[in-house]
């Protein structure tokens, strides 16, 4: 069972650099973003799988979860910026 | 290549060689006799600090016990970052932040969405706080911890309310004097382990004003009373950072 | 238990199914918002799965020998661990629908122009609103 | 190559610090100068946590229940009777320090990485402060300005 959740891990891991390349890669900021949202949702999983395979889960969930609502609340702050930004620009320009 | 760009590749590239050529004498990695983890520290902390704590947590023990200075002056300084961030970025005059309140509320539609999911996430988000920080003695958690997701729970209600929203929960004045009582409750702390006649911070002679047991107890209970005064601390100024940042110092508008 | 197993490592392995659709979207999709489709749909499916799968190992992971023998206290570690990551499931299928919205409302407001492929040329959306001064 | 295989950590950690250096040195803007600074602290964290590990049988610096109270499940019933005669801790299990990660790095970089917050925040707090003052946050513009005397 280990080896299945080391190669899971693995795999997720794999998956997780395409979406990289898409963060060096994207033609701009809001797609960074998300992939910047994306990988941190996958990271939720990938800390469970990791507790899997020290067979400490009880205590690596707690990780996870915390990483889950401030991964939230990051990928919401970097939209209201942008929101904002649009906002910001057009009252300079009028 | 502007020139500064080539000074600095010489000097990284100086550094990093120099730094890559010295790490030939380092230990390999994981090796558990290299100089730091097998340091007569070390191994005591290890072996030792469930006889003496009685914490799980050996990150916990030493943090709010063993090295319990160094905590202390961790949470001064991020008092103090506090302060100095309000200190730099000002209130702003009156007139400005009413004209910057005017355009606020013109241009922040809020978004329906956003709200009602912080509404679901915001109770959530603080009861698991609290848990990380009062859990901290058995799992990964503590004061800074569950501090810093404490004050995220405004900074989601800052993000969908608007600051103005969060400001009401919690003011600046109210966030500096929260800030303030979490230094004075971990100072406090050691200050009445000296009055007991112990050193500063000495928490086994706590045992005859707690509830607790034997030295070994009050040990256990004075850490969590450090830790919440950290969370204090780290909570307020958290927010602090968040709303004088989005908002250049107004206090209004923001994110 | 080895039933509960073999639907764990199916739930993982159909989540890393999804990731790979969420994965091949955000890399090939043409625009901003086609992208932001895939990953904010195959993203929170994939990551309910696998950890519903986690959930599976877990309760199959208890000694249940013991449990039925009249010790309940080897119970108590593993279904909490099993609520707090049913928990994080919950917690993502609230919260990744949400960023997902907020980022594509920043990015229509930041100005992102959607690929149309008949219309590449005039390349406004025709729905813009125009701001409010 | 030996030499890169066997210390190849301690290369991802010199080449994070030097991009971080690098931005620190070359960037004119304020903002991209403080990333850099970011990006040099999270490598000094990443080295002195990973100085902590301790191979492959250790496991994270948090002690399970049998570790800090003992064994109070079936052993107990049977070794009540000689239990008495010994040490209240004594039934203790051993901890072997090499199955535990060393707790010292994860403290240290606990209370540096909150304190690296507050100080970011100080820093954004006074780059924000030089563009509402200077109008830019590039240091050749600011520079300029500065010597200008206009402020």
């Amino acid at each position: 069972m280990e080896l299945f959740f080391k190669l899971a891990g693995m795999a997720l891991f794999v998956l997780m650099l395409p979406i990289f390349y898409r963060l060096i890669a994207g033609p701009n900021a809001m797609d960074r973003i998300l992939a910047v949202n994306v990988i941190g949702t996958k990271t939720t999983v990938l800390l469970v799988i990791i507790g899997m395979i020290f067979a400490r889960v009880g205590m690596f969930v707690d990780f996870a979860l915390a990483y889950a609502l401030l991964n939230f609340i990051g990928s919401l702050a970097a939209a209201r910026y942008y929101h904002q930004d649009r906002l910001r620009q057009e009252r300079g320009a009028s | 290549m502007a020139p500064m760009k080539i000074v600095a590749l010489i000097t990284v590239i100086i550094t990093g060689g120099l730094l890559l050529y010295a790490t030939g004498d380092f230990p390999a990695w994981g090796d558990p006799l290299s100089p730091a983890n097998n340091s007569a520290l070390s191994r005591h902390y290890i072996e030792q600090s469930r006889v003496e704590t009685a914490v799980p947590n050996l990150v916990t023990a030493v943090l709010a016990d063993y090295r319990g200075y160094d905590t202390m002056f961790e949470t001064v300084v991020v008092f103090v970052a506090g302060l100095a961030i309000l200190a730099v970025l000002g209130q702003g005059t009156s007139r400005e932040r009413a004209a910057i309140q005017r355009s606020a509320e013109r241009y922040q539609e809020r978004d329906m969405i956003n709200i009602m999911t912080a509404r679901l996430i915001v109770p959530v988000l603080q009861l698991f706080s609290l848990y990380v920080l009062a859990h901290g003695h058995y799992s990964p958690g503590g004061g800074f911890q569950g501090g810093v997701m404490f004050g995220a729970s405004f900074i989601l209600i800052a993000l969908a309310g608007g600051l103005p929203e969060a400001l009401s929960r919690l003011s600046i004045p109210g966030a500096l004097l929260l800030a303030g009582l979490g230094v004075l409750l971990y100072g406090g702390t050691g200050l009445v382990c000296m009055m007991l006649g112990q050193n500063f911070l000495d928490y086994h002679i706590l045992h005859r004003l707690l509830p607790a047991t034997d030295a070994v107890m009050a040990r256990y209970h004075a850490m969590l009373i450090v830790e919440i005064g950290v969370a204090f601390t780290v909570t307020a100024i958290m927010f602090i950072i968040y709303a004088a940042l989005s908002s250049r110092g107004r206090m209004t508008g923001g994110l | 238990m080895i039933i509960l197993q073999i639907t764990g490592a199916i739930l993982v392995i159909l989540g890393l199914v999804f990731f790979l659709g969420a994965a091949v979207g955000v890399v090939r999709f043409p625009d901003f918002y086609s992208r932001m489709h895939a990953a904010g749909k195959g993203d929170t499916l994939s990551t309910i799965l696998m950890l519903l799968g986690i959930v599976c190992f877990l309760i199959a992971d208890v000694p249940w020998a013991a449990v039925i023998h009249g010790d309940f206290s080897l119970l108590v570690e593993p279904i909490l661990t099993s609520i707090k990551v049913l928990m994080i499931a919950l917690l993502i299928m609230v919260t990744s629908p949400t960023s997902t919205h907020a980022l594509m409302q920043a990015g229509y407001d930041s100005g992102i122009k959607p690929h149309l492929s008949e219309a590449d040329d005039d390349s406004t959306p025709s729905d813009e609103e125009t701001p409010t001064p | 190559m030996e030499f890169i295989v066997n210390n190849f950590n301690y290369w991802i950690y010199v080449i994070l610090m030097m991009i971080g250096l690098f931005a620190m040195i070359a960037k004119n803007n304020l903002i991209k100068k403080l990333v850099g600074m970011t990006i040099f602290q999270t490598a000094i964290i990443l080295f002195y946590v990973s100085i902590g590990v301790k191979g492959e049988g250790a496991t994270i610096p948090i002690l399970s229940y049998e570790q800090v109270h003992g064994t109070h499940h079936v052993e107990e019933a049977d070794h009540a009777g000689e239990d008495d005669s010994h040490h209240a801790q004594a039934d203790l299990p051993e901890i072997d320090a090499r199955t535990i990660t060393n707790p010292i790095p994860h403290v240290l970089m606990l209370t540096a990485i909150v304190v690296g917050v507050a100080t970011l925040g100080v820093a954004l707090a006074i780059s924000q402060r030089i563009f509402h003052f200077y109008g830019s946050l590039d240091e050749d513009v600011i520079l300029a300005k500065i010597q200008k005397g206009d402020g």
